[in-house]
C-alpha cells in the first residue's frame, strides 16, 4: 500500500517555511514568531501522528528525486525513521517553549528561532532519508544548521566552542562522505531497508568494507560522540539552554546515533556485519564511550559540562545495543534508548538552564539546597537524573534492562559488567547532585536571582521540563502498553529480526 | 471472611490502591501550601497503610490481577506470604504514622518528612503486593531510595554521613538485584538448574545476596544499618525496622521461592553468615552507645537468625515447606518486637513518661525478642530450633546451644538497651530539651499489645507457645534470659574499661576521597598531555603562518613564473609525447 | 631567385631582426631601446615583404612600427616627466634592483639566484630545441585555408583575398577585434585624463605649418588605402593607422584647437565604425545569417564598412597615442580631486 | 541542422552585449537601465537557448553562412549553455550589484566625481566583458576563441584597474602581463596546430587529430596560456592580488567568470578536441597541479588576514579542484566527471560571485576588511553575511550545493577508476574550504564589543539581494541537477557535442 | 634548411628573446617591449607558414589575416599596458613590477 509520498515534503516544510518566515521577522514581533512556531510544530505534529498510523496500518510512503546519475535525493518513512521523526517533533515543540521562555528579552531572536527551525527541518530529513546520500545531505546540513546557534551568545568561548565543533563534524563528515562514495561505488545506489548489500560483495571486498565502515563510524560517531571523537560536544554546552537540548536530546547527537543505527542495519546488514566480524568493533568503542564519558562526567563541576560528558556516555547506549543487533533485546535496548536518552537528557538540560536563568547557577557546588528555591525544577532534574541512573520505573530502566537481556543473550559478559559499572558511575555523578540540591542548606544569596513572580520561574520554562520528566515516568511505568515507544521499537524490530 | 463476587477489575483498583494511595497522599504534597488539598489530606497521612489492611482482608490469596500496560507487564497479588508480609507492614506502618503524626512530622507542615514516609511506605507495600520481579525491584527501589530522604531528615553531618553509606550501599544492591534479574530473565539461569554448579549460577546467587543481604544487614553489609538507624528519626526508624528490613527477605522468597529450589551449598553458607550475624550483631549491639544502635545490633542479629532459617529452607524443596511458616512466624514476631521497642524509644525520649513502669513496658517487647517464655520469641526460637534438628542432622547437637546463646546474647544486649535508655531518658531531663509532648503514647501501647497477643493468632505459633507454658519449656526458655540479664555486670565492668573511641568504616569513608584523587592524578595527567600536545601543533601551525606568506613570494618572482611555465610546458610535452 | 636556400637577404634580413631584439631588450638605455624598438618594427615590415604578406607589412609598418614606436616614446616621455622618472629612465627600477640585492646579498642567496637563472635559461633553451626540431623535422605540405579561400573568392565581393578573410569570411573576428581596440580606448580612458605639455607653444611654426598640410595629405593617402583594400593590399586597419599618425602628427604640433575636442564627437566617432559594423552584421539577420552579406550587396557593404571602421580606428589609435580621456569628460565633479 | 530562424539566437548574447557597451560608453546616463537591460535581456536570451536546445539539440550556427574550414562557425551544446547561463546569471546579479555599490559610494559624498567616472567606465567594460565571455563559451573555432580571449583580458585588467589604488593598478599590470604571456603562448599554440592541418574550427579538428609532436606541441602551449589565466597552481602569482584590490563587482566578476573561460576551455580542449592526444600521464601531472594549488591555495586563505585576500586565494584554491577533475574524467563511461567539472565550476561561479558582492558590502559598511574587526557586523547586515555563510557551503562542497554534487561525482569517479588517491585530496581540500569560510564566520558571529563601527546607512536592497539569491542559486544546484543533466545529454547526445573518445 | 625554416627559427627565436627579457628585465617599459617582441616572433611564424614552401608566394591568407588581427590587438594590449605603466609610476612613484609586492590595501 502506498501513501503519498508528498505528506513526508510537507513534514519537513511544517518547520522549514516557518523557519524562513521567521528569519525576515523583525525583532520585536514576539507573538507572531512564537505563534508560527507552535503552529508549525503542532502541524508537524499531527502529520507525523498520521504518518506513524500510516506507517502502522503498512502504508509506505517514499518520494524520489533523482539528480544525476548515482545520486537522488530519496525521503521514505519506515517505522525507524518514523520513531526519529516522532521523538525530534515532540521535543522540538517542547524545546521552541522553551526557547522562547528562555530566550525572552535577548537580542536576536528572529535569527535564532530560524535556525532552530533550520535545524529540525534537516533533522527529520536524516530521519526520513531513505539512502546514504540523502541521509549525507542532511547529515552536513544539520552540522551548518546548528553552527549558528551555538555561536549565537558571540562571546569568545562559544566561538572557540562552534570553532570545534565544526573541526570535529566537518571532520566526519568528510570521512563520512568519502566512504560513502566509495561504498556506493563499490556497491551500486542503494536504499535503506534493502538488508544491506550483496552478500557476495563480503567475499570479493572484505577489507574494503571494513575499513569503509569505519569510516563511516568515524563519520558518524563525531556526532554520536564516541570517544575519542567526542571532544566538542563538552565545549558545545557554552551555548544556551535549549540549544544544548537540542544539541544532546533533540538533533546532533541523536542523528549522529540514528546514523549508527542505519549503517548497521540498513547499509550493511545484519548478516554481512556479522560476516564481516565488525559488531565486536562497535562493542568495543561503545563500551569504552560508556565509560569514559562516566569517569569524565564525575570530574566536572561545572553542570551542563557534566551533563554532556554524561550523554556521551548515555549515547554510547545506542551504539551499544547496535552494536548487538544480532540478539532482538538489545537491538530493542538500543533503539528505545534512542528515544529514551532523548527524552531524559532534555529534562537535565531544561532544568540545568532554568537554574542558570533564574539563579545565575552554573556550577554543582552553587546548588547547595537549590531544591527549596526551586522545587518543581529540581524535581523535574531528579526525575530525568533517575532515568539516567536506570532506576524503576523510569525510562531509562527499561532501556538497561533489555540492553542488559540482549548482552546476556549474546553472552556478552563485557557487556553487562559495563553497563553494571555505567549505572553505579551515573549514580556517583547523579545522586550527589540531588543530594546538594536536596537536602543541603543555602549558603548565601544566588549568583544572580531573578524573580519571575508567582512560580520559581517562567512558566514556559517550567512548563517542558515538567512535561519531559512526566513523560520520563510515564514511558517507564506503561513500557508494555500498546502505545509506547518500546511497543513501537519492538514493532521495528519485527522489521529486521522477524 | 472474605466477601466473594469482586470482579477482577475491583481488585486491581483495590490493589492498585494499596501502593497508591499513599503515593497520592504524597504526590499532594507538592502542591501549593496555600491550595486546599494539601492541607485536607494532611490528617489522613497517618491512614494510609488504611489500603493495605483492606486489601488483606478483601483480597483472596489466588488472585492475580494482571496489568500488562504497566511497567514491563505488571502482576499483582496477594499470596500466602505476602499476606503476612502485607498485614505486618500494615499493622507496623499504621503504629509509626500515629506515632509520628503525634508529634506533628507527618503531616503538611513536614512535607519533606512526610513525603518521603509515605513514598517509602508505597514501596514497601508495593513490593509486597507485586507478582513478578520487575515490580518488585521497581518498589524495592521506590522503597530504598525513599528510606535515604528519612535518613538525612535532620540533616545532621552524622546523618548525612550515614545516609551516604546507605545510598552507596543502597545503589549496590540495586545494581546486584538488576544483575540478577536479568539473569534469570535472560534464562542464564533457572530454578530447577541452580543446585548445579556453574559460574553463572553462583553469580547469580551472589547478586541475590548481595542485593537483598543490604537490604536486612546481612554480616559484610552490616555497617549501614547501625548508623542509618543511630540517625534516622524514631518513626521512621520503626517502620524501618518493622517493617522495610523485611523486604529483603521477601526479595529472597520472590526469586527463590522456598520449596521449589534446592540449592544446599548456598543453603549452607547462608546459615553460616546467619549463624555469625546473630552473634555479631550482638557484640556490634554492645559496643553501641545510643539506644537506636543498639536496637540496630539487635536487628542484625535477628535477622542472621532468620538468614539461617531461610539457609535451611533453601537446602531442599522439603525443608522449604517446612521452613516457610517459620521464617513467615519469625517475621512477624520481630518486626512487631523491633516496632514496639522503637515506639517506646519514641515515646520515652520524648515524652514525660520515664517512670517505672513505662520502663517495664518498654522491656516487655525487648524480652520478647529475647524469648521470653509464654512470647512469640519462645516460640520462635522453638520452632527454629525443631526445624534445625528436623533438617540438618549434624546441627542438630549444636542447634540447642547455639540458640540458647543467642538468646542470652540478645538478653544482654536488651538490659544494656535498658540502661542506655534509662540513662538517656534522665539525661534526656535536663533543661535544654524542651519539646516534651503529653499525647498518650497509645501506638506503643497497641504495639506492645500486639507483641503480646498476636502470635496466639496464629495456629502454627500456639502450639510453640503452650509449649513454652510446661516446665521444660520454661526452663528452656528461661536459662539463656536469666544468663544473658546476669552476665550484664561483666559487661559493664569490661566496658567502662574500655575506651569507647573507635574508628570504625574508615576504609569506606576514605574509599570515595581516595578514588577522586586517583581521578584527579589522572585527569590531570591527561589533560596536560593534550596540552602539551596541542601547544606544539600550534606553534608549529604558528610557526608555518609565520612563514607562508612570505613564501608565497616566490611565485610572485617573475623568474619562478619563467621557470613554471617552460618547466610545465617541458613536463607536459613530455607527457603527452608518449601518447 | 632559388625560392628555397636561404638568400643573402634573407640571412641580413634575420640577422637584423635578431641583432635588434637583442640589443633593445638587452640595452639599459630606454630611450636607445625606443629607437631600436621602430627599427626593429621596420625591418619587421621588410621580412613581412619579403614573406608576400603586403598586408601585413603595410600594417606593420603604420601600427607596428608608425603607431607603437611614438606610443613608446610618449610613455617615455611621461616616465620621465614624472618626480623620480629622471634617474630612472637608464635603469632598471631601483625598488627592484634593492629587492635583489636584498637576496643577493647572502652568498647563498646569490648562488641561488644564479642557479636559478641557469635553470631558467636551460629550460628555455630546451623548449626552444624541442619546438625548433618539431618545425625542422615536421613539415607538412599543408595547403591550410588558401584553396578554400580561393574557391569562393568570388562570393567574397572583393578581390583581395586578406580582405575576403578578413571582413567577410572571418569578419566576425575583425568585429571583436575593433572591439578589442574599443575596449582599450575605453580602458586607456578610465584610467588616465589627457595631458599636454606644459611646454605648449614652443613648437616652431615651421612644423605646425609643415603639419597642416601634411594632415589634409596623410588623410587622402588613409581613405585611399581603405579603399585600396577591396582589392590590394591595405585596408581598414592600415588606412586608420595613418589617420592615426596625423592625428599624432597634429598632436605632437601642438595645434591649439585640439584641446578643446569636446568627449561627445569624441565618442561618438568612437562607437561609429564598430556600431556599424555591428549593425550592418545585425541587419543580415533580416534574410540570412549574422555578416552574411548579401551577395551583390558585399562589397559595397565591406566597403562601407572598412570606411566607418577605418575613421573610428583612426580616431582610436590616436586616442590610444593620447593616453587619457579628453579634459572635459566627466569633468563635472571628479576632476578635481584627481590630480591629487 | 536546424533552421536559421531559430539558430539566430546563439549570436545575441554576443551582439547584444558588444552593442550595449558602445552604447553604454555613448550614453553615459546615470541610470541602470541601460546596462540593466542588456543584462537581463542576455538573460533571457540564453533561457531561450536553453529552450531550443532541449528542443533541438546542440546547435551549429555559421557566421556570414561560410562553411567550416574557411568560416567561423558557434557552436552551442550542453557545457557552453550551461557557461552561458552562469554567466548571464552572474551577470545579471552583478549588473543589481553593482548599480547598488556605486549608487551607495557615491551618496557616500567623498569623492563622489570619483566614484561616478568608475560607474561611467565600468558600465561599457564589464559589458564587453560579458560579450567575450559569451562569445568565448560559443565559438567553436581556436582564433576565433583567441580574440575573444584579448577581448576578455583587456576588458578584465582594465576593470581590475578602475578603482584607481596604486595597488590595484599594479595588481593588474601583472595580471596584463601574465594574460599576455598566455595569449601569446595560445597563439603560438594555434601556430602549430594550424600548420599540420590547416584548420582553426574545434569539429574538423576533432576529426583529424592524430597524436603527432606539431600538434601535441600546440596543445601544450594553448594549455599553458590558458593554464596561466586560470591562475593554476604555480601559475597564480597574479590573481590575489588582482581580484582583492579590485572594485567588488569586478572581483567578482574576475573570480567568478572570467577564470572560468579559460577553465572551460582547456577542459573542452583536453576531453573533446583535442581527446586522442591525451595521455594518462598528462592528466596526472594536471591533477597534481590541481592537489598543490587546493593546498597551497587554501593555507595561504586560512592565513590571510584581509577578507577579500583570502577569497581570492580560495579562488586559487578552488582552480585547483578543477583541475583535479581532469585526471578523472579519463576512464569515466558514464561522463560524469564532466558532469562534475560543469557543476563545480557553475556552483563555483554562482558562489564566488556572492562571496565577492557580499564581502564588498561589507567593506563599503566598515571602511575595510580586517577579519579581526569584523566582529557584528551579522547584526548589520544579517543577509550579506547570510549569503557569504551559503556561497561558503559551496566552497566547502556541502549538501545541497552544486560542489557537493560535483566533489561526489570526483569522488565516484575517482573510486571507479580505483584512483582513491585524488579523494583524499577533494576531502581534505573540502575542509581547508571549511577552515577559511569559517575563520571569516566566527569573528562574523562575534558579539559587537563597543560602540558600532559601521557606516549606519541602511544596505540598500541591491546590494544584500543579489548576493544572496546568487548564493542560494548556488546552495540549491544541487537539487538542480536533473535539469541540468537534461542540458548535458539534450537530444540523446553525450554530454558534449562530439562525445568522448 | 630552407629559408622558411630560418624565417621560422627566426621566429621562434625571437618569441623566446622576448619571453626572457619578460621574465629577467623588470623595468615595466621593458616587459612591454618584450611581449611586442613576443608577439612579432609569432607573427613572423604565422606568415611563414602561410608561404607554404615558397618564399614570397603567399598562398593563403587567412594566417595573414591572423597575422593582421593579432598585430591590432597586441597594438591595443600595448597602449594599454603604458598608460597603465604611467599611472602607476604617477600615482605610486613605485615602478610598475616591482617583485614581490604585496598590496597592503583593499580596494578603494
Amino acid at each position: 500500500m502506498n501513501g503519498s509520498g508528498w505528506l513526508l515534503v510537507l513534514i519537513m516544510l511544517s518547520s522549514f517555511v516557518p523557519g524562513i518566515i521567521i528569519f525576515g521577522l523583525p525583532e520585536d514581533r514576539v507573538r507572531l514568531r512564537t505563534t508560527l512556531n507552535l503552529c508549525g510544530s503542532l502541524i508537524k505534529i499531527g502529520l507525523i501522528v498520521v504518518l506513524n498510523v500510516g506507517i502502522y496500518l503498512g502504508y509506505s510512503y517514499e518520494i524520489r528525486l533523482p539528480l544525476v546519475a548515482g545520486m537522488e535525493v530519496y525521503l521514505h518513512a519506515d517505522p525507524l525513521s518514523a520513531l526519529f521523526t516522532t521523538l525530534s517533533s515532540v521535543l522540538w515543540l517542547l524545546t521552541t517553549i522553551y526557547a522562547v521562555g528562555y530566550l525572552e528579552d535577548s537580542p536576536n531572536r528572529s535569527h535564532f528561532f530560524g535556525y532552530f527551525s533550520l535545524c529540525v527541518t534537516v533533522t527529520i530529513g536524516i530521519a526520513l532519508a531513505g539512502n546514504l546520500i540523502t541521509f549525507i545531505l542532511f547529515y552536513e546540513m544539520l552540522t551548518l544548521s546548528t553552527y549558528p546557534l551555538i555561536v549565537h551568545r558571540g562571546t569568545p568561548q562559544s566561538l572557540r566552542a562552534g570553532r570545534n565543533y565544526l573541526v570535529y563534524t566537518l571532520g566526519g563528515g568528510a570521512l563520512f562522505f568519502l566512504a560513502a562514495a566509495w561504498l556506493q561505488v563499490l556497491t551500486g545506489p542503494m536504499d535503506f531497508g534493502s538488508d544491506g548489500f550483496a552478500s557476495h560483495l563480503v567475499v570479493e571486498h572484505g577489507p574494503l568494507l571494513s575499513l569503509l565502515f569505519v569510516l563511516l563510524i568515524a563519520g558518524v560517531g563525531v556526532k554520536a560522540a564516541l570517544v575519542p571523537l567526542h571532544g566538542w560536544l563538552p565545549q558545545a554546552m557554552i551555548a544556551p539552554a535549549p540549544v544544548s537540548a537540542l544539541l544532546h536530546a533533540v538533533a546532533v547527537v541523536k542523528a549522529g546515533a540514528f546514523g549508527i543505527v542505519r549503517i548497521v542495519l540498513d547499509v550493511y546488514g545484519l548478516e554481512n556485519m556479522i560476516v564481516l566480524g565488525l559488531l565486536p568493533l562497535l562493542t568495543f568503542v561503545a563500551t569504552l564511550t560508556i565509560l569514559w564519558g562516566s569517569f569524565r562526567a564525575l570530574q566536572q563541576d561545572d553542570l551542563k559540562r557534566r551533563l554532556a560528558f554524561s550523554t556521551i556516555s548515555q549515547i554510547s547506549y545506542i551504539g551499544l545495543g547496535i552494536s548487538l543487533a544480532d540478539h532482538r533485546l538489545a537491538l530493542i535496548g538500543g533503539l528505545v534508548h534512542l528515544v529514551h536518552q532523548g527524552i531524559m537528557k532534555i529534562t537535565l538540560f531544561f532544568c540545568a538552564g532554568n537554574l542558570a536563568e533564574t539563579l545565575g547557577v552554573h556550577r554543582i557546588s552553587e546548588m547547595r539546597g537549590i531544591a527549596r528555591r526551586m522545587p518543581w525544577t529540581m524535581g523535574a532534574f531528579t526525575v530525568g537524573a533517575l532515568g539516567m541512573i536506570g532506576l524503576p520505573p523510569t525510562a531509562g530502566f527499561v532501556s538497561k534492562w533489555f540492553l542488559g537481556l540482549g548482552a546476556l543473550s549474546a553472552s556478552n559478559w563485557v557487556v553487562v559488567a559495563v553497563l553494571m559499572l555505567s549505572s553505579l558511575l551515573n549514580a556517583a555523578y547523579f545522586l550527589p547532585i540531588l543530594i546538594t540540591a536536596w537536602f543541603d542548606r543555602p549558603v548565601g544569596p544566588w549568583p544572580d536571582e531573578k524573580n519571575f513572580g508567582r512560580f520559581e520561574t517562567r512558566l514556559m520554562l517550567l512548563c517542558p521540563p515538567l512535561l519531559t520528566a512526566a513523560v520520563v515516568l510515564l514511558i517507564g511505568v506503561l513500557a508494555e502498553a500498546q502505545i509506547s515507544p518500546l511497543a513501537w521499537v519492538r514493532f521495528i524490530v519485527e522489521g529486521y529480526l522477524p | 471472611m472474605m466477601p466473594s463476587g469482586l470482579t477482577l477489575d475491583m481488585y486491581l483498583v483495590i490493589l492498585s490502591l494499596v501502593a497508591g494511595v499513599p503515593l497520592v497522599l504524597a504526590a499532594s504534597l507538592s502542591l501549593p501550601l496555600s491550595l486546599s488539598p494539601r492541607r485536607i489530606l494532611s490528617p489522613f497521612f497517618a491512614w494510609a497503610p488504611l489500603p493495605a489492611l483492606l486489601t488483606v482482608w478483601l483480597v483472596p490469596p489466588d488472585v492475580v490481577v494482571e496489568a500488562p500496560w504497566f511497567f514491563m507487564g505488571g502482576r499483582m497479588g496477594l499470596d500466602s506470604s505476602g499476606r503476612v508480609f502485607l498485614t505486618l507492614s500494615a499493622v507496623v506502618w499504621l503504629l509509626a504514622g500515629f506515632s509520628a503524626s503525634g508529634q506533628g512530622l507527618l503531616g503538611f507542615l513536614r512535607p519533606r518528612f512526610s513525603a518521603f514516609y509515605l513514598t517509602a511506605m508505597a514501596g514497601n507495600f508495593g513490593l509486597i503486593l507485586a507478582q513478578e520481579l520487575l515490580g518488585f525491584y521497581l518498589f524495592f527501589a521506590l522503597m530504598s531510595f525513599a528510606v535515604y530522604g528519612l535518613v538525612i531528615y535532620d540533616r545532621h553531618p552524622g546523618s548525612r554521613r550515614a545516609g551516604r553509606l546507605y545510598l552507596v550501599m543502597v545503589m549496590l544492591g540495586e545494581i546486584a538485584i538488576f544483575l540478577a534479574l536479568l539473569l534469570m530473565s535472560g534464562e542464564v539461569v533457572d530454578l530447577d538448574g541452580l543446585a548445579q554448579s556453574g559460574w553463572q549460577n553462583s553469580l547469580f546467587l551472589l547478586m541475590l545476596f548481595v542485593g537483598f543481604g543490604i537490604k536486612i544487614g546481612a554480616l559484610p553489609f552490616h555497617r549501614w544499618m547501625i548508623r542509618v538507624y543511630r540517625e534516622i528519626p524514631l518513626p521512621a526508624a520503626v517502620a524501618l525496622a518493622g517493617a522495610m528490613v523485611n523486604a529483603g527477605l521477601l526479595g529472597w522468597l520472590r526469586f527463590l521461592p522456598l520449596g521449589q529450589v534446592a540449592i544446599p551449598a548456598a543453603g549452607l553458607v547462608l546459615v553460616t553468615v546467619g549463624g555469625l550475624a546473630a552473634l555479631y550483631g550482638v557484640v556490634l549491639g554492645l559496643r553501641e552507645t545510643r539506644p537506636a544502635g543498639i536496637l540496630a545490633g539487635s536487628s542484625i542479629s535477628q535477622l542472621g537468625l532468620m538468614t539461617i532459617i531461610f539457609g535451611v529452607g533453601i537446602s531442599s524443596p522439603l525443608a522449604g515447606g517446612e521452613a516457610l511458616p517459620v521464617l513467615l512466624f519469625f517475621v512477624v514476631h520481630h518486626g512487631l518486637a523491633k516496632a514496639s521497642l522503637f515506639l517506646g524509644l519514641d515515646a520515652l525520649t520524648r515524652g514525660r513518661f520515664c517512670s517505672f513502669w513505662w520502663l517495664v513496658l518498654f522491656f516487655i517487647p525487648a524480652l520478647v525478642l529475647a524469648g521470653l517464655p509464654l512470647s512469640s520469641g519462645l516460640a520462635a526460637k522453638g520452632a527454629l530450633k525443631g526445624l534445625l534438628s528436623a533438617l540438618m542432622p549434624s546441627w542438630a547437637g549444636l542447634a540447642p546451644f547455639f540458640l540458647g546463646l543467642s538468646s542470652a546474647a540478645t538478653t544482654l544486649l536488651m538490659v544494656h538497651l535498658l540502661v542506655r535508655v534509662r540513662e538517656e531518658v534522665m539525661a534526656g531531663r535536663t533543661p535544654g530539651q524542651e519539646r516534651r509532648e503529653n499525647l498518650f503514647p497509645w501506638p506503643w501501647i497497641s504495639g506492645v499489645g500486639l507483641v503480646i497477643f498476636a502470635p496466639w493468632l496464629w495456629s502454627v505459633a500456639r502450639s510453640e507457645l503452650l509449649y513454652s507454658l510446661a516446665l521444660p519449656g520454661i526452663i528452656h526458655g528461661s536459662w539463656p534470659i536469666l544468663l544473658g540479664a546476669f552476665s550484664y555486670p561483666v559487661f559493664a565492668r569490661l566496658r567502662r574499661e574500655q575506651s569507647p573511641t573507635r574508628r570504625q568504616g574508615r576504609f569506606w569513608s576514605e574509599l570515595g576521597p581516595s578514588c577522586l584523587t586517583l581521578l584527579a592524578v589522572v585527569r590531570a595527567w591527561t589533560d596536560g598531555l593534550f596540552r602539551r600536545v596541542r601547544r606544539q601543533w600550534w606553534t608549529i601551525l604558528r610557526l608555518a603562518a609565520q612563514q607562508l606568506p612570505g613564501r608565497e613570494r616566490i611565485f610572485e618572482r617573475w623568474l619562478t613564473v619563467g621557470i613554471a611555465y617552460t618547466a610545465l610546458c617541458l613536463l607536459l610535452l613530455a607527457v603527452l609525447g608518449g601518447a | 631567385m632559388n625560392s628555397l636556400s636561404l638568400t643573402l637577404f634573407d640571412c641580413v634580413v634575420l640577422v637584423t631582426l635578431l641583432g635588434l631584439a637583442w640589443q633593445l631588450l638587452a640595452t639599459p638605455d630606454l630611450f636607445k631601446a625606443m629607437v631600436l624598438f621602430m627599427s626593429f618594427g621596420l625591418v619587421m615590415a621588410l621580412a613581412w615583404v619579403r614573406l608576400a604578406a603586403p598586408d601585413v607589412a603595410l600594417a606593420e609598418a603604420a601600427l607596428g612600427a608608425g603607431l607603437t614606436g611614438p606610443l613608446f616614446l610618449s610613455a617615455l616621455h611621461r616616465l620621465r616627466g614624472t618626480r623620480k622618472g629622471e634617474r630612472r629612465q637608464q635603469l632598471d627600477s631601483i625598488e627592484h634592483r634593492g629587492k635583489i640585492e636584498k637576496v643577493t646579498q647572502r652568498t647563498s642567496g646569490r648562488i641561488i639566484y644564479l642557479l636559478l637563472r641557469i635553470l631558467f635559461a636551460g629550460l628555455l633553451l630546451t623548449l626552444l630545441v624541442h619546438l625548433a626540431t618539431i618545425l625542422l623535422h615536421v613539415e607538412y605540405e599543408n595547403p591550410g585555408l588558401g584553396v578554400f579561400v580561393a574557391e569562393q573568392q568570388e562570393e567574397s565581393g572583393v578581390i583581395s583575398p586578406v580582405t575576403a578573410v578578413l571582413l567577410n569570411f572571418r569578419g566576425y573576428d575583425t568585429l571583436l577585434e575593433i572591439m578589442v581596440l574599443f575596449v582599450a580606448v575605453v580602458a586607456v580612458w578610465s584610467l588616465a585624463t589627457v595631458r599636454f605639455s606644459e611646454k605648449s607653444g614652443q613648437v616652431s611654426p615651421i612644423q605646425q605649418g609643415v603639419v597642416r598640410i601634411l594632415a589634409p595629405l596623410m588623410i587622402l593617402v588613409a581613405v585611399s588605402l581603405i579603399w585600396q583594400g577591396t582589392h590590394l593590399a591595405g585596408g581598414a586597419f592600415q588606412g586608420g593607422a595613418v589617420l592615426a599618425a596625423a592625428g599624432v602628427l597634429m598632436m605632437v604640433s601642438e595645434l591649439p584647437w585640439l584641446r578643446l575636442i569636446p568627449s561627445l564627437p569624441v565618442r561618438l566617432m568612437l562607437v561609429f565604425g564598430p556600431l556599424v559594423f555591428l549593425g550592418l552584421g545585425v541587419s543580415c539577420l533580416a534574410d540570412g545569417r549574422f555578416l552574411e552579406y548579401p551577395g551583390e550587396l558585399a562589397g559595397f557593404l565591406i566597403l562601407l564598412i572598412e570606411l566607418a571602421c577605418g575613421l573610428s580606428i583612426g580616431l582610436t589609435l590616436a586616442c590610444l597615442f593620447v593616453g587619457g580621456r579628453p579634459v572635459d569628460d566627466l569633468v563635472d565633479r571628479g576632476q578635481l580631486e584627481e590630480g591629487s | 541542422m536546424p533552421t536559421v530562424s531559430a539558430s539566430f539566437w546563439m549570436v545575441l548574447p554576443v551582439v547584444l552585449p558588444l552593442a550595449g557597451g558602445l552604447l553604454c560608453f555613448l550614453w553615459r546616463q546615470r541610470s541602470l537601465w541601460l546596462p540593466l537591460a542588456f543584462a537581463l535581456v542576455n538573460l533571457i536570451v540564453v533561457i531561450r537557448l536553453t529552450r531550443l536546445l532541449l528542443i533541438q539539440g546542440p546547435l551549429h550556427y555559421q557566421i556570414g553562412g561560410w562553411e567550416t574550414p574557411l568560416g567561423i562557425v558557434l557552436v552551442l551544446d550542453g557545457p557552453a549553455l550551461l557557461m552561458l547561463l552562469l554567466t548571464a546569471l552572474c551577470g545579471a546579479g552583478v549588473t543589481c550589484y553593482a548599480r547598488g555599490y556605486f549608487a551607495y559610494r557615491i551618496s557616500a559624498q567623498k569623492q563622489p566625481g570619483r566614484h561616478e567616472r568608475q560607474e561611467r567606465f565600468f558600465w561599457p567594460l564589464w559589458l564587453m566583458l560579458l560579450a567575450a565571455l559569451n562569445g568565448l563559451f560559443l565559438s567553436g573555432d581556436i582564433f576565433n576563441i583567441y580574440v575573444t580571449l584579448e577581448l576578455l583580458s583587456i576588458s578584465a585588467v582594465a576593470l581590475a584597474a578602475l578603482s584607481g589604488k596604486p595597488v590595484a593598478q599594479l595588481a593588474s599590470f601583472r595580471y596584463l602581463l601574465a594574460s599576455l604571456l598566455g595569449s601569446l603562448s595560445y597563439l603560438l599554440g594555434i601556430f602549430f596546430i594550424y600548420r599540420s592541418h590547416g584548420v582553426l574550427d574545434l569539429g574538423l579538428l576533432r576529426a583529424v587529430v592524430e597524436p603527432g609532436s606539431s600538434m601535441t606541441a600546440g596543445l601544450v602551449l594553448m594549455s599553458c596560456g590558458l593554464l596561466l589565466k586560470s591562475a593554476a597552481f604555480p601559475l597564480h602569482f597574479w590573481l590575489p592580488p588582482a581580484h582583492a584590490n579590485a572594485l567588488a563587482p569586478v572581483s567578482a566578476i574576475l573570480s567568478g567568470l572570467v577564470i572560468k573561460g579559460s577553465l572551460y576551455l582547456l577542459f573542452r580542449f583536453w576531453f573533446d578536441t583535442f581527446a586522442s592526444l591525451i595521455s594518462p600521464a598528462a592528466l596526472n601531472v594536471i591533477g597534481m597541479l590541481g592537489i598543490l594549488a587546493v593546498f597551497w591555495g587554501g593555507i595561504l586563505a586560512l592565513l590571510q588576514q584581509r577578507l577579500k585576500l583570502l577569497v581570492a586565494y580560495s579562488t586559487v584554491s578552488q582552480v585547483g579542484y578543477f583541475l583535479i577533475a581532469f585526471p578523472l574524467a579519463y576512464h569515466d563511461a558514464t561522463l560524469s566527471v564532466w558532469t562534475a567539472f560543469l557543476f563545480m565550476i557553475l556552483a563555483h561561479g554562482c558562489a564566488k560571485v556572492a562571496m565577492f558582492m557580499a564581502a564588498g558590502t561589507m567593506y563599503l559598511h566598515s571602511g575595510h576588511d580586517r577579519m579581526r574587526d569584523l566582529h557584528g557586523i551579522r547584526l548589520v547586515m544579517p543577509l550579506t553575511v547570510f549569503a557569504y555563510g551559503m556561497a561558503g557551503v559551496n566552497l566547502m562542497g556541502l549538501p545541497p550545493s552544486g560542489g557537493f554534487v560535483g566533489k561526489w561525482l570526483l569522488l565516484t569517479g575517482a573510486f571507479d577508476d580505483g584512483q582513491w588517491w585524488w579523494s583524499v585530496a577533494i576531502m581534505a581540500g573540502g575542509l581547508l574550504a571549511a577552515a577559511y569560510v569559517f575563520r571569516v564566520m566566527s569573528p562574523l558571529f562575534q558579539a559587537p564589543v563597543g560602540a558600532s563601527i559601521f557606516d549606519g546607512r541602511p544596505t540598500p536592497a541591491l546590494l544584500e539581494w543579489p548576493p544572496l539569491v546568487l548564493s542560494l542559486i548556488a546552495l540549491l544546484l544541487g537539487l538542480f541537477a536533473p535539469g541540468i543533466m537534461a542540458l548535458l545529454t539534450a537530444n540523446g547526445g553525450a554530454v558534449i557535442s562530439g562525445g568522448l573518445p | 634548411m630552407t629559408v622558411l625554416f630560418a624565417y621560422k627559427l627566426g621566429g621562434l627565436c625571437l618569441f623566446f628573446m622576448g619571453f626572457t627579457a619578460l621574465i629577467l628585465r623588470s623595468h615595466p617599459l621593458k616587459k612591454i617591449m618584450a611581449v611586442n617582441v613576443m608577439a612579432a616572433g609569432v607573427f613572423l611564424l604565422f606568415i611563414a607558414m602561410a608561404c607554404h614552401g615558397r618564399v614570397g608566394v603567399a598562398i593563403d591568407p587567412v594566417p595573414q589575416a591572423m597575422v593582421l588581427t593579432g598585430i591590432v590587438v597586441s597594438v591595443s594590449v600595448t597602449a594599454l599596458a603604458l598608460v597603465l605603466a604611467c599611472r602607476i609610476q604617477e600615482t605610486s612613484g613605485g615602478a610598475g613590477s616591482s617583485e614581490g609586492e604585496h598590496p597592503p590595501q583593499g580596494d578603494s
